[in-house]
């Protein structure tokens, strides 16, 4: 089992005439093998996404970015070498299929264009873009083809996206939040559709979502994101069975499920600090019940089995 | 800034004018198009030799109001002098004889001057090739006296007889000039009798640009409001044919326009020259500034109905708050010269010895205070469309202030200013500026009469002033003009004393006649009996 | 086509609206149109006469359903000053009109579209800057002034360019224009009569500059905002995640996404031009409508003013009505709304 | 207010704009030649060019031109003011009323707004000043006449969205009179758009009523008015080019602050607009 994907402390600032004025990414650590499915977890606002975007070699130019990506046999690369793996070896389904497809052109056009960037002959394209979208459950592919994004629902749009993602039989594929922009049926078929296909296309994904029940069920290992760090990460079944972070705690508690009584959903208090400019410590600190003065030092990286936590208070 | 004036769609009916209601709106049409811009050139020097076939460019602000000569009382004549041609043409001052040939050879008239016998010239034709007859003559006057703009100059035509195809008899109801009158500017061109019955069918008749005419030019093509285009008739009576065989008119309100045209070559010559630009045309070694007395005489009437206008004290001491020299300085750019009353020098019956009024604020206040006048407000308007009256008009305010008369000023289209003195006297405006000038040359008849002879429905007389022993003065002179002209004269000038001391208006400047003429051409000199004219068969290369 | 046949209803309903304004505005505010008509000179009796004949004497609404026949039936009577038909008179000079709005827009569509595409592309830049102080400028600047400015600086003082009219005057007789269309620049064109289209070419440059002003102004604004607006889009970023190519995303994908907006603009600054053109025609005495307009406003020509009001409001309709064309050929969505 | 000074151009538009207010208001006091800038003649001084004496050189009357400007402030802006204003007050009266009233009301006054608005901008104002007869204050009507449809469309627009607000039908519910409610809850909320518009066509009025007199339609002679001032110089624009060259750079500076301004003023009010 090869890893597709290595991410060693990465981290993220945000410049404005000069100075740092934020630093979302504060040292994340990944690592996804071949066929295998990370999923990202944690609330709006801890980096998930930006996570995304870095490894796409996507960040703004205000942005600086830190830290090594390695990505398959390709080693380590740089946003510049990311510009030709991008789209091919890497690709990407993101959040609102409604505005992630142009508006004034078909989806026809929009896949058309793609296929011809990554150099597919030109009398191939056609019919490689109906078997695509066929494999995503879109069968009346003429009309899908020629009509405008306003003309399709949310749930076909995405599939649309996927069938985009799949053109290149990628090596790894991002997916950002597919699902919230769709209603709760649409997305469970949506997140079906994805495993399976991983199945058949042997593709390792990073699956990014503020659902832990939705990473649960698609990812192999997990890691729980806070403030620009991965605080915890191992394999699913262990984080969620027994999580060691008060995040992931808290996280998990909020998930309403078979197991637990009504009315034990427990809430985190407050929220994730906005700018985390020179912010020393456990970022969690301040929301964290168990937290005293110890806290604010860096915490330790503690592993227990495969799970890794980077908490002052779990014993190891 | 523009020269634009609402034209009337005007029925006389079949009416005949009196004297007394004789002007035809054109006329008033005419003041109001007049800028102090507008320029014409007259003249009858016989060309040479013609030259070869070629185009001769123009920019005038000469507007068509129509092209029935009958109707015609306005700036066309600008174009209808080349067009059409009256029986005699009046030549310019000092030149003699006083009159030139046209369609007429020869006249005469009768001892008593009641009767006057002209005799047609052979070989005249009108543009369509028929021959210009005594019938034409007949009919051209009768329809002029019936439903013409100027009508009322043959207010003493009583009958013509025509004994013969090239002999014309007017007979007159008492004595009159008719060889002055027969070269009028307006209402004395022969039309061709067929053009006569066209329009008495269809009003409408010419204005599309059709001519009836037999002068040495014809209207070949007409662009309403941009363009008129003159090609020379070939079959002219003239011995020689005109140097320029076609003559392309371009019709340009604005002056700065116009020269602008004229100094890049667009076109040869522009009529309309602004008075502000005289200076550095002098300076321009490639054109020649002329000056020319004319007939334009800037007259502002008081309303003599109100109190305490109807004081004359009060309109002497108006008169005297005047800066005379600056207004003519202002609005005449060095080209005009304070008026003696209504008649501009150079015009019959003007008289050197008249007086004029000086600025003296003083005297003027005391004068005021003697009438008992403390605030008072004088409401002032002129015609908007008169470059000249917007640039001095001010000065008068600021006279009056200096007096302690507060003014108020509206420019507003001629029409406006003068349907609003018309439509009731008691509440129209107290002064009224207006630029003037008489019908044909003789200011007695009109000047004096038209502006402050008293009358039951006034017209231009707006000053509203009533003075018997003027009236009688006017009226004697006017019946005298005709057979003794130096008696006529004496009372005249009566009359114009009395006018000076009653000053029911304020008597401003004569305007010069400014022409700005390229070296480069031999353009015929301006002649004052036809202000609004060029005569383009004169026009040649300068050798 | 149904959107079609509702777009041609109620834009003739505007029209007839328009017509309406137009109509009572000349009848009801002048005192009395009959005065107008035959001058302050007329006496009581002509003038009650005339109201007669003139149909002054019906109320308002019939007049008003008699004059819209008539300008149906192409009878728009006669200008006061000049004596002609209506029509006529405007049917002859709005070629030169058409063809002075078609340069202004051109330029300003070119440099205008040029110049913000440009500015968007260095955004915050100085070129930035730089460009949107010209855009400020140009829509700030008097038309009226600017066309004296420059006629008196490139035709008086420095000569390069002829200070007015549409054409040179020896023209008519060295090069004669055959009419073909009734739009000379373009009739010189297709007859291959070049001497006259590169003399009408320099006769049109200060014109249409000056009028172009303004909408070089709003163009520039309009099409850097879309186009940073456009920038800002997710579908930008899922393209650029799919490797598409800076220059592909730029100017193919996200110009042609900028390019419905701009089109509405360009069409609202030609409208703005119908009126721009009274001015323009005015200082360079352009034998167009604008010109004539100015005349029949200063001169208070009834029937001109209302026959050229009815001409103005069609003119804004069919650019309106054009612009919504093409803005269905340019966004799919544009019928849905 | 420190968005008015934000950049280079802002602050210098805003240095710009109260020079003008300032001038409107002191000028007689600040003119060099008071009296002239009234109207006084001076004939002796007519047509000297730009120098120490009168440093934009003086007119036809010899009136110093520099003074002649600073008088012209106050209609200037006082027009610009009027015109908005009034178009502004019966704009959102009928806005309002249309936008809150909904039904035939609304669809009534919008059409008529319509019709208003489906001539070319400045034509309906053009044809009515001639008919109402040149002159400053129909001049000022006319313009009115063509401007309040685009605040009526305006706080219509912003009416109906607030009034379908939840808080305002519950209190409409709760049977609060609807005065009340369009004061306290529709007002309130329509304010800053139209205080953006309102900026953003000051400038606009100015420029136009500069058209207006122009074209002699506007504001009357011995009158200190800058559009009048260009039109009387036109005629001397190649022999005495300052006069109409200054009196028009007046009304440019004057638009050209008002309409940096008003950029300012929606960018800091409605930065989402201003991407627009």
């Amino acid at each position: 089992m090869s890893t597709v994907l290595k991410v060693s402390n990465l981290e993220v600032d945000f410049i404005a005439a000069g100075t740092v004025i934020n630093t979302p990414l504060r040292g994340i650590n990944l690592e996804i093998s071949s066929g295998q499915t990370l999923g990202i977890v944690g609330e709006t606002g801890c980096g998930k996404t930006l996570t995304a975007t870095s490894i796409m070699g996507l960040l703004p130019s205000s942005a600086i970015q830190r830290g090594s990506i390695e990505f398959a046999e390709h080693g380590l690369v740089n946003a510049a070498d990311m510009a030709d793996i991008r789209g091919s070896e890497i690709t990407m389904i993101f959040q609102n299929p409604q505005s992630a497809f142009n508006p004034i052109f078909t989806i026809g056009t929009q896949l058309h264009m793609v296929a011809v960037r990554r150099q597919i002959a030109r009398n191939k394209i056609e019919q490689l873009l109906h078997a695509r979208l066929r494999s995503v459950g879109l069968n009346d592919v003429k009309r899908v083809m020629n009509s405008y994004p306003h003309e399709l629902s949310g749930g076909m749009l995405q599939r649309c996206m996927i069938a985009m993602a799949l053109i290149s039989t990628p090596k790894l594929l991002i997916a950002d939040e597919p699902t919230t922009a769709l209603d709760a049926t649409i997305g469970h078929q949506v997140l079906g559709l994805i495993r399976s296909l991983q199945q058949s296309e042997g593709f390792a994904m990073l699956f990014i979502s503020h659902d832990v029940s939705a990473v649960a069920k698609v990812s192999d290992v997990m890691a729980v994101v806070y403030a620009g760090r991965v605080v915890e990460s191992g394999p699913t079944q262990d984080v969620m069975n027994n999580p060691q972070h008060p995040y992931t705690k808290g996280l998990l508690g909020a998930i309403p499920s078979a197991k637990k009584p009504r009315g034990e959903l427990t809430a985190i208090t407050g929220n994730v600090p906005s700018s985390l400019k020179a912010l020393t410590g456990c970022s969690f600190a301040k929301r964290c019940t168990s937290a005293d003065a110890q806290c604010l030092g860096e915490p330790p990286i503690i592993q227990i089995k495969e799970q890794v936590i980077a908490c002052w208070k779990v014993a190891p | 800034m523009k020269t634009l004036v609402r034209p009337f769609i005007c029925s006389e009916g079949g009416k005949p004018m009196s004297l007394k209601s004789r002007f035809s709106s054109p006329k008033i049409r005419l003041i109001a198009i007049t800028t102090s811009a507008l320029l014409a050139i007259a003249g009858f020097t016989v060309p040479n030799a013609a030259q070869a076939a070629s185009v001769f460019k123009v920019a005038t602000s000469a507007a068509v109001t129509t092209w029935d000569p009958i109707q015609s009382f306005s700036t066309e004549a600008f174009y209808m002098t080349n067009i059409y041609e009256p029986l005699l043409w009046k030549n310019p001052d000092g030149v003699s004889p006083e009159y030139a040939p046209a369609l007429a050879t020869s006249w005469s008239a009768s001892k008593d001057g009641k009767t006057w016998t002209f005799k047609l010239r052979a070989g005249a034709t009108f543009h369509d090739g028929s021959p210009v007859t005594s019938a034409a003559v007949k009919a051209s006057f009768e329809s002029s006296k019936k439903v013409g703009g100027a009508g009322f100059i043959w207010d003493a035509l009583k009958t013509v007889d025509t004994p013969s195809d090239d002999t014309v008899v007017l007979n007159l109801s008492y004595a009159a000039p008719m060889d002055l009158i027969a070269s009028s500017t307006y209402g004395a061109y022969i039309v061709n009798p067929k053009a006569l019955d066209a329009v008495a069918k269809d009003a409408k008749y010419f204005e599309s640009g059709k001519d009836g005419g037999s002068g040495p030019y014809t209207i070949s093509s007409y662009k309403a409001g941009s363009s008129v285009v003159l090609t020379a008739y070939s079959k002219h009576w003239a011995a020689s044919k005109p140097a320029y065989s076609t003559i392309d008119i371009s019709i340009v309100s604005d002056g700065i326009t116009a020269q602008q045209m004229m100094t890049s070559g667009q076109v040869d010559w522009a009529t309309n020259i602004p008075l502000t630009s005289m200076t550095s045309f002098k300076r321009n070694n490639k054109y020649s500034v002329i000056k020319y007395k004319s007939p334009f005489n800037y007259v502002g009437y008081f309303n003599t109905l109100r109190a305490p206008l109807n004081n004359p004290k009060v309109r002497q001491a108006l008169s005297m708050a005047l800066n005379y020299r600056e207004i003519t300085a202002v609005g005449g750019q060095g080209y005009a010269t304070q008026s003696r009353g209504p008649v501009p020098a150079g015009i019959y019956p003007y008289d050197a010895a008249i007086p004029q009024y000086q600025m003296a604020r003083t005297k003027a206040k005391a004068l005021l205070a003697s009438a008992g006048v403390k605030d008072l407000t004088i409401k002032i308007t002129y015609a908007s469309e008169n470059s000249a009256e917007a640039r001095f008009v001010p000065l008068i305010k600021d006279a009056f202030e200096a007096i302690g008369v507060k003014a108020e000023v509206q420019g507003i289209l001629f029409n406006q200013q003068w349907a609003a003195a018309k439509k009731d006297p008691a509440n129209a405006q107290d002064l009224f500026i207006v630029k003037y000038w008489p019908t044909y040359s003789d200011a007695g008849v009109d000047n004096l009469w038209s502006l402050f002879h008293s009358s039951a429905k006034p017209f231009f007389n707006l000053s509203y002033w009533k003075n018997t022993t003027y009236d009688k003065l006017v009226d004697d002179a006017i019946e005298l003009s005709g057979s003794d002209k130096a008696a006529a004269q004496k009372l005249y000038s009566q009359a114009m004393m009395i006018l000076y001391n009653e000053a029911p208006g304020l008597y401003l400047y004569d305007e010069a006649q400014v022409s700005v003429v390229p070296k480069k051409f031999d353009i015929p000199k301006y002649n004052i009996n036809y202000p609004f004219s060029a005569f383009f068969a004169g026009v040649k290369l300068s050798s | 086509m149904k959107i079609l046949r509702n777009r041609l209803s109620s834009a003739l309903l505007v029209l007839l609206g328009a017509s309406f304004i137009t109509f009572t505005l000349a009848r009801v505010i002048p005192s009395d149109p009959a005065l107008a008509y035959i001058g302050p000179k007329a006496t009581a009796a002509e003038a009650a006469k005339l109201r007669i004949t003139l149909g002054l004497d019906q109320p308002i609404p019939v007049q008003y359903f008699k004059y819209l026949i008539e300008t149906f039936q192409g009878n728009w009577g006669y200008s006061l000053s000049t004596k002609q038909p209506i029509l006529q008179e405007i049917a002859d000079r709005l070629p030169a009109t058409l063809e002075l709005i078609f340069f202004a827009i051109s330029f300003a569509v070119i440099f205008g579209v040029a110049l913000g595409v440009y500015a968007a592309k260095y955004r915050g830049k100085f070129q930035d800057s730089l460009i949107r102080i010209f855009a400020i400028i140009g829509v700030s600047m008097p038309a009226f002034w600017l066309g004296l400015l420059l006629q008196m600086l490139f035709a008086g003082r420095l000569t390069w360019f002829p200070a007015t009219g549409q054409f040179d005057i020896e023209l008519k007789y060295d090069h004669p224009i055959t009419r073909v269309t009734g739009f000379p620049l373009f009739d010189s064109i297709i007859t291959g009569n070049y001497h006259a289209t590169f003399n009408g070419l320099h006769h049109m440059i200060l014109p249409a500059l000056t009028l172009s002003a303004y909408s070089f102004g709003l163009l520039s604004r309009m099409a850097r905002a879309n186009l940073l607006e456009v920038l800002s889009q997710d579908y930008v970023k899922v393209a650029r995640a799919y490797g598409l190519s800076e220059r592909l995303i730029f100017f193919k994908l996200a110009l042609r996404n900028a390019l419905p907006p701009i089109v509405t603009v360009t069409g609202l600054s030609a409208a703005y031009l119908i009126t721009g053109t009274f001015f323009v025609e005015q200082v360079y005495n352009w034998p167009g409508i604008g010109s004539f307009a100015v005349n029949s406003l200063l001169s208070i020509d009834y029937p001109a003013i209302m026959g050229i009001t009815l001409v103005a409001a069609i003119g804004y309709l069919v650019t309106n009505f054009i612009v919504d064309l093409i803005q269905s050929k340019l966004d799919p969505r544009v019928w849905m709304k | 207010m420190k968005f008015l000074f934000k950049d280079k151009l802002t602050s210098m538009a805003s240095t710009l704009l109260i020079l003008f207010i300032f001038l409107a208001i002191f000028g007689p006091l600040v003119a060099p030649y008071p009296k002239e800038g009234r109207g006084k003649a001076n004939v002796d001084n007519s047509f000297i060019g730009p120098g120490w004496k009168h440093l934009l050189g003086t007119d036809e009357l010899g009136r110093d031109l520099l003074s002649r400007i600073i008088f012209g402030a106050r209609p200037a802006l006082l027009i610009a003011l009027a015109v908005v204003g009034f178009a502004a007050v019966i704009g959102t009266l009928l806005g309002l009323i249309a936008g809150y009233r909904g039904g035939w009301i609304d669809s009534l006054i919008m059409r008529v707004s319509e019709l208003f608005l489906s001539f070319p901008p400045l034509l309906l104002s053009l044809v009515a000043v001639t008919f109402l007869g040149p002159g400053l204050v129909n001049a000022l009507i006319a313009l009115i006449i063509s401007w309040w449809p685009w605040y009526a469309r305006l706080i219509r627009v912003e009416a109906s969205i607030v009034k379908s607000k939840p808080y305002v039908e519950i209190s409409a519910a709760m049977g609060v009179p609807d005065r009340v409610i369009i004061l306290r809850h529709i007002l309130r909320n329509v304010t800053t758009p139209l205080i953006v518009q309102i900026a953003a066509d000051l400038g606009t009025v100015i420029l136009a009523a500069g058209s207006l007199a122009f074209i002699g339609l506007g504001a009357q002679p011995p009158a200190a008015d800058w559009g009048l001032m260009v039109a009387q110089g036109r005629n001397l624009i190649f022999d005495q080019w300052w006069i109409s060259t200054f009196s028009g750079m007046a009304i440019f500076l004057a638009v050209l602050a008002f309409n940096i301004l008003g950029d300012a003023l929606r960018d800091h009010f409605d930065p989402r607009i201003s991407r627009q």
